[in-house]
């Protein structure tokens, strides 16, 4: 029963990172048509900025210290942050183990423009193109920012830690009087991204601008025709998209140092949670997400394993092979899009 | 002649010279000289170039035609290599045997997949045939490791109960692959003062194989059969109420497509006889499917440019190193080299991929039409000089 | 920078000059008159140096070509020696190999075998290389050992940590410096044993490909050579980048110990999980919860950053070592690049020089030669103690460091200390054990 | 006995009766038009007849032989030709091309793996499309890619092309929707050519009335999901019947 219950928060902690990233997929293809390759790579941006407001709020100066030794037998030069030396050791470094919440701050505005950028200079200009120029050139431009990051970050994982306070494990069984610890930063990004999605439905639901957005999914020409300029609107959904991405990602780097290449690990498996989701439903994303993060968790398991060896490794694709097979347009998509 | 229009003849004539004497046009620099680097006329590379074309000829096939966008072929060339190494490894070294098994094998194959992806269209046609070449690259990373020797990939060992054929030879070796014969990695070299030219057997046979296989690409494209599946493409409605069933064409056309990619995994695997697990990766498929689109989907010649065009940067580009920068600028002042050097660093050797992304987005950005358009434009532009050079004679410099 | 490090083969300067322009057929097969592939005749030698520059292995990748730039630099007489002035053998003069210049091409494994077997291969048939050398990975190594053998060239395997390598499938052209899982155990069991008893309950998560198998079959047998129990032993994907569902199970399955063999991303990952789920402040049957990472790896265990405090594995070097050997390296490798060298650094750096040693030794070039040059060959002032090349499977007997993650690092470099350096005799097993069964060296190939 | 027999169909979408019980007969060689305000079920009874719905009660003959259960394909293979509302033509092909289709569908059958022969040598087929543009009045536009032509043009071409399969009844959905005036006459002509020159049996359903009186031998007034009344056209114009229902206070 706790493996179970446990496995389940596994699962909601999996799909909550899937449900994002869909999320922003699918937010793209729906107000802009727009089969966007590049996505994972926004997710990889985001945990960067992370990695870059670790570094700069790790910045050092140096000082030698001559009892110590360094590797080739010159004295040490010991590293100080700036940060502590300003406001101490104790504020210094509790900013510098702080550096992941910060940096959500830093990454709004960043993956916005990163997004804006985006549209404004390439995606833009591939509305009216064929799907496979799209991917093609939003392929291109994943490589690049990643071969990017790479350059600057190098290939290894970079350890981002969560700070202190958010790092130990919960005893989340004990209202049930069970004894169930789950970590504190996966229940974290759990609730963070249940916010998001919870903000990003409401924006589309409650807010004007969110109405002509949806009414332009349903139908792009007829609000055009009335006069709205539903372009301009788009290019906002694509940095809100961005931005969520970026979010995503720049949560994720304590649960898994980030690497340059992490965008496209993640690319096929969110272009599978969007599709099977149904493509251009967002409510179909979100479920999609958690779905396959929680029979995913599952199918981890060793009695499950034990009778279908191997089954861990596909389960996301068998998965989805029986959904679209069962329901055509996937779990809640809308007919004739991205049929032809 | 061979049954095809003044065009299409042209064409295949072009790609037959250009083909069989591969190994002169990318070799064009002196073996000594500095921009050796960019020779790319050596029996691995030039195999490379012909397999990987036909393998985006079949792609073209299914995608350029019917327009199903298909993200899983990958899996049937790996199935072509891993049913030749089998054939080797228990029937006989000779190629022919392993190829026709891998073609039947992967045809097979296709036909269960192309069944039931065949259900759906669009994307999530894309997503089906995705999600089974993920199942099968995983089961032959991990749980099939008795079939297909997993990480290492399924390889030839010297206790191989080949029924035709030894285990070992003589001086205790693996027995190499080969046309009745005819050994495949035997190379003849030719040199021309400071050139030097390879003729690789496995070449030739590969070489052949594609103008086989590009000719009767050209005759599914001309076909009745070829303007049905373009006729798909364009309006499966109408197909249907003019009494066509679309159904049987796009199986069709999708198990041909598997079988050009089984055609290429046996040809790869009988070029050298190791089978790994990554070439059915979603990586492996995208390429293909990169391409084709480069190239230029849909027109015959494009999927083979756009093969040649990625193979060159994935085997020349990653090659070059700092040192050979600093072999071909070291004619500058010392700081102006070593900043030069700085400067295309990030683009060579490891950061290929990176030049890689940056002509994936030119190209698709300036020449929609892929790499073909790009023909097509120069073509034109010479063809418009040539008018303009012949309407205006008058001002036409004599000093050339 | 020299002019142009490109010379194909020798024997096309010496046909250049003869030629008149006209054709001179020269049919290169296996059965043709040339003494061995690629005989190098001109006044250098090319080596082919094949790492992975792209995935994730690039960075590890990346310190291997820096340190087979050194060794190509220390070969040639350039820099300080590095290591050649503390290497037993001392037929090395830094004038290069047999008096010819040594220069190197470089290619892409991409840690794929497909990708890496076309880098060689191009190598050898464009380049003329003959040697090939580098990797980070198992199943690279295996197949690019096998493309060499059937070549006619030397492979020096690079950073290649599975039983087969040297055991089912070994090649008489290969030869590997690097330790192997099985080594893992051996070295690891005396050091567990003191430290967290006999009576211990191990759970495996195993990365599910022939290198995790091949360890998690040695660490097992070596643990419960112990007395230990094993607990379960379950497979984890590849592409898996969340370990959080295979963590869940440990915690009330029993098992007091967890052995992660995982590598690279995959082991920072895992690791990360593991301490995430409180596994290292849990208490299971009165006893502390212990993680072991048999296989360490610097590069990788910065990623895993704080995570790694503590917790034990094995290397096969590291830079802290205070034999004169690794000094020499460090210290040449630390002046010119300005950090300290990786493992799979020293272990690369090694193979060049012992490559070249053999050739010296053997006075050719021929791979034949090379090969006896190098069989059963003992030597020492390499950094790991006295070392022995076995001549029935290939594989290198030497000192294997057992390590932990420092509880107080100094610098971004100092993450591990050495607890133990387990004797080489200790690690050494019979060349019929049954983990390396299955396979034949077979004879080596010239190429002629 | 009527070339085109439906008997007690019925469609029911939810809580929604498209169909209530409809009868009709198509008579051999005549034209015949369905007529109906909107939602009076044209569109629904046109689908169930040619494959794409299936009715939840009763039957549909055509020939003698039920229609009910097969494909579009097989219905158009066994002599139905569909003319839509909004023309269907394969755009990315030139209008030889499409016109080459319906032939090689009518010479070959469904499905024909006719792979290696080249379309240029099938002569017979290459006769009988060019043979239909003549009379199309297409000649001149046979190399020309089809979704660059007029919305007249295209009509005409997937008239042809369901000619060209010489069907034994032809079904047009609205045929002059959304045209301007002087195409609706053109195509009017050109139906009028049609039943004159072919024995077809022709069932149109329309809107505009002038295309309807000016075209059809019989017609059929579909109310609310059940026909009002079948008649010859002088007589419907007169039905007090059919002016309250469908032609209302307008008429």
């Amino acid at each position: 029963m706790d493996a179970i219950l446990l496995q389940i928060l596994n699962g909601l902690d999996k799909g909550s990172a899937y449900a994002l990233i869909a999320l922003g997929l699918t937010l793209i293809f729906g107000t802009l048509g727009v089969v966007n390759f590049a996505h994972g790579a926004l997710f990889m941006i985001g945990a960067f900025c992370a990695v870059t407001v670790q570094r700069l709020l790790s910045l050092s100066y140096e000082v030698v210290d001559e009892s110590q030794k360094d590797f080739l037998g010159n004295p040490l030069k010991v590293k100080t942050p700036y940060v502590e030396s300003w406001f101490g050791p104790e504020m210094g470094g509790a900013i510098i183990d702080w550096a992941v919440p910060i940096a959500i701050l830093f990454a709004i505005p960043i993956m916005v423009c990163v997004g804006y950028v985006m549209e404004r200079g390439l995606i833009k200009h591939f509305y009216k193109r064929e799907h496979a120029d799209q991917i093609l050139v939003t392929f291109g431009l994943a490589i690049v920012l990643q071969e990017v990051i790479k350059y600057f970050y190098g290939a290894n994982p970079i350890q981002t830690p969560s700070p202190e306070a958010l790092s130990g494990v919960a005893n989340v069984g004990a209202l049930l009087g069970m004894d169930i610890v789950y970590p504190v930063w996966r229940i974290v990004y759990f609730f963070f991204s249940v916010v998001i999605i919870g903000a990003i439905f409401s924006f589309l639901q409650f807010t004007t601008f969110g109405m002509v957005v949806r009414a332009g999914m349903a139908d792009r020409e007829t609000v055009g025709l009335l006069g709205i300029n539903i372009d301009r609107r788009f290019t906002i959904m694509f940095g809100i998209a961005a931005a969520v991405a970026g979010l995503a990602g720049v949560m994720y780097t304590p649960i898994n140092s980030p690497n340059y290449h992490m965008g496209m690990d993640f690319l096929v498996l969110s272009f599978v949670v969007v599709v099977v989701g149904g493509m251009g439903s967002l409510p179909g994303a979100v479920l999609a997400g958690f779905l396959l993060g929680i029979l995913e968790s599952f199918a981890s398991m060793n009695e499950i394993k034990s009778i279908i060896p191997g089954i861990d490794q596909i389960i996301i694709y068998v998965v989805a092979i029986i959904i679209l097979l069962t329901r055509p347009r996937g779990l809640m998509g809308r007919k004739g899009v991205m049929e032809e | 002649m061979f049954g095809l229009d003044n065009k299409d003849t042209r064409m295949l004539l072009v790609v037959a010279v250009l083909t069989l004497c591969a190994p002169f046009i990318l070799n064009p620099f002196p073996t000594d000289s500095a921009m050796a680097q960019f020779n790319a006329g050596y029996p691995d590379l030039m195999q490379r170039f012909v397999i990987f074309g036909i393998f985006a000829i079949g792609f073209n096939i299914l995608f350029g035609l019917t327009g199903y966008l298909s993200f899983g072929h990958a899996a049937f060339l790996g199935v072509g290599s891993y049913s030749a190494v089998w054939m080797f490894k228990l029937l006989s070294m000779n190629v022919i045997p392993a190829i026709l098994l891998a073609v039947v094998i992967s045809g097979l194959f296709a036909l269960l997949i192309g069944f039931v992806s065949l259900r759906r269209s669009g994307i999530y046609f894309s997503i089906l045939t995705l999600a089974f070449a993920q199942m099968s690259f995983n089961l032959a990373y991990s749980v099939l490791t008795p079939i297909t020797n997993g990480e290492t990939g399924l390889q030839l060992t010297l206790d191989d109960p080949r029924i035709l054929g030894v285990s070992a030879t003589a001086d205790g070796s693996i027995p190499v692959t080969s046309l009745f014969g005819l050994e495949m990695r035997s190379t003849f070299e030719m040199v021309v003062g400071p050139w030097a030219f390879q003729f690789n057997a496995g070449y030739y046979l590969a070489a052949f194989i594609l103008l086989a296989a590009f000719y009767l690409s050209i005759r599914i494209f001309r076909s009745p059969f070829g303007m049905m599946l373009r006729a798909v493409k364009s309006n499966q409605q109408r197909m249907n109420y003019t009494g066509l069933n679309t159904k049987p064409y796009t199986l069709a056309a999708f198990v041909i497509s598997g079988m050009y990619a089984g055609l290429a995994g046996g040809l790869m695997a009988s070029m050298d006889p190791l089978a790994g697990a990554e070439r059915m990766q979603w990586t492996a498929s995208g390429e293909v499917v990169l391409m084709t689109i480069l190239g230029g989907a849909g027109t015959l010649i494009g999927p083979v440019l756009g093969a040649g065009f990625i193979k060159y940067f994935e085997n020349i580009f990653s090659k070059i190193n700092d040192n050979v920068l600093h072999g071909w600028f070291s004619f500058m002042p010392d700081g102006l080299e070593n900043f030069v050097v700085f400067v295309i660093h990030p683009f060579i050797g490891k950061g290929w991929h990176l030049t890689l992304g940056i002509l994936f987005m030119l190209v698709v950005v300036f020449l929609p039409g892929g790499l073909v358009e790009g023909g097509q434009r120069i073509a034109k532009w010479v063809k418009g000089r040539k008018n303009k050079d012949d309407a205006t004679p008058a001002t036409k410099t004599p000093a050339e | 920078m020299s002019k142009s490090a490109f010379s194909r083969r020798g024997v096309l300067k010496s046909g250049a000059l003869a030629g008149t322009g006209l054709a001179l057929p020269t049919i290169f097969t296996a059965s043709s008159a040339a003494a061995f592939t690629n005989d190098p005749t001109g006044s250098s030698v090319t080596l082919g140096f094949n790492v992975p520059q792209t995935g994730p292995y690039a960075d590890e990748g990346a310190d291997e070509l820096r340190a087979y730039q050194l060794a190509v630099e220390h070969l040639n007489g350039g820099g300080d020696g590095g290591m050649m002035n503390t290497f037993s053998s001392k037929e090395l003069q830094g004038n290069g190999i047999l008096g010819k210049k040594v220069e190197f091409v470089t290619g892409d494994t991409q840690t794929k075998s497909d990708a890496a077997r076309a880098s060689a291969k191009s190598m050898i048939e464009k380049d003329g290389a003959v040697m090939i050398t580098g990797g980070s990975s198992s199943g690279v190594a295996i197949a690019v050992q096998g493309l060499c053998q059937e070549a006619g060239v030397i492979f020096m395997a690079g950073l290649t940590h599975s039983n087969d390598t040297t055991g089912k499938d070994k090649k008489a052209n290969g030869f590997r410096h690097f330790f192997n899982g099985y080594m893992s155990g051996a070295a690891l069991a005396p050091v567990l044993k003191n430290l967290y008893g006999t009576d211990r309950n191990a759970y495996h998560l195993t990365a599910d490909y022939t290198w995790g198998w091949t360890q998690e079959e040695s660490i097992a047998a070596a643990t419960e050579a112990l007395g230990w129990n094993t607990v379960n032993k379950v497979r984890t994907p590849l592409a898996a980048t969340d370990f959080s569902s295979y963590i869940a199970p440990v915690l009330n399955s029993g098992a007091d110990v967890l052995v992660l063999n995982h590598y690279g991303g995959n082991m920072v990952n895992s690791l990360t999980n593991a301490v995430q789920f409180g596994l290292r402040e849990k208490v299971v049957n009165g006893k502390n919860f212990e993680i072991v990472v048999p296989l360490y790896s610097r590069l990788m265990a910065k990623g895993a950053g704080a995570n790694v405090k503590g917790i034990h594995g094995s290397t096969n070097w590291h830079w802290s070592l205070q034999d004169e050997g690794s000094q020499a390296f460090v210290r040449s490798f630390g002046t010119k690049y300005g950090f300290p060298p990786s493992q799979a650094a020293h272990t690369v750096y090694c193979q060049t020089l012992l490559y070249a040693d053999a050739v010296q030794r053997a006075g050719s070039f021929n791979p034949c030669a090379v090969v006896e040059a190098l069989e059963d060959y003992e030597f020492d002032g390499l950094g790991n103690g006295k070392t022995l090349y076995r001549g029935e499977d290939h594989q290198c007997f030497k000192d294997v460091l057992v390590v932990r993650g420092k509880e107080n690092p100094t610098s971004e470099f100092d993450l591990l200390e050495v607890v133990e350096v387990t004797p080489a005799a200790q690690v050494t097993y019979p060349a019929d054990h049954p983990m390396f069964a299955g396979g034949a060296l077979g004879s080596c190939n010239s190429g002629a | 006995m009527g070339i085109l027999e439906v008997k007690n169909v019925g469609k029911r979408f939810g809580g929604l009766q498209a169909l209530g019980d409809v009868n009709l007969s198509v008579k051999e060689n005549t034209v015949h038009a369905i007529i109906g305000p909107n939602g009076a079920g044209k569109s629904t009874l046109l689908n169930c007849l040619v494959g794409k719905l299936i009715p939840d009660t009763g039957s549909v003959m055509f020939d003698g032989q039920s229609v009910l259960g097969r494909k579009p394909f097989e219905i158009n293979q066994m002599g139905i030709s569909r003319v839509f509302q909004t023309p269907e033509i394969f755009g990315d092909l030139t209008v030889l091309e499409n016109m080459m289709i319906p032939c090689f569908a009518k010479r070959d059958g469904a499905f024909s793996l006719n792979a290696i022969s080249s379309v240029l040598g099938q002569k017979d087929v290459l006769e009988t499309a060019e043979k239909m543009l003549e009379e199309m009045n297409m000649a001149d536009k046979r190399h020309m890619h089809a979704a660059a032509m007029s919305r007249g043009d295209k009509r005409r071409l997937e008239i042809g092309m369901c000619l060209s399969q010489e069907p034994r009844l032809l079904l047009l959905d609205e045929p002059t929707a959304g045209m301007a005036r002087a195409d609706t006459n053109n195509t009017i002509d050109l139906l009028k050519e049609i039943k004159e020159q072919r024995d077809i049996t022709i069932a149109i359903i329309e809107h505009d009335m002038h295309v309807v009186f000016s075209l059809a031998d019989r017609i059929t007034v579909l109310a609310q999901g059940t026909p009002l009344v079948e008649d010859e056209p002088q007589n419907i114009r007169g039905n007090p019947k059919v002016r309250e229902a469908y032609l209302g206070e307008s008429a």
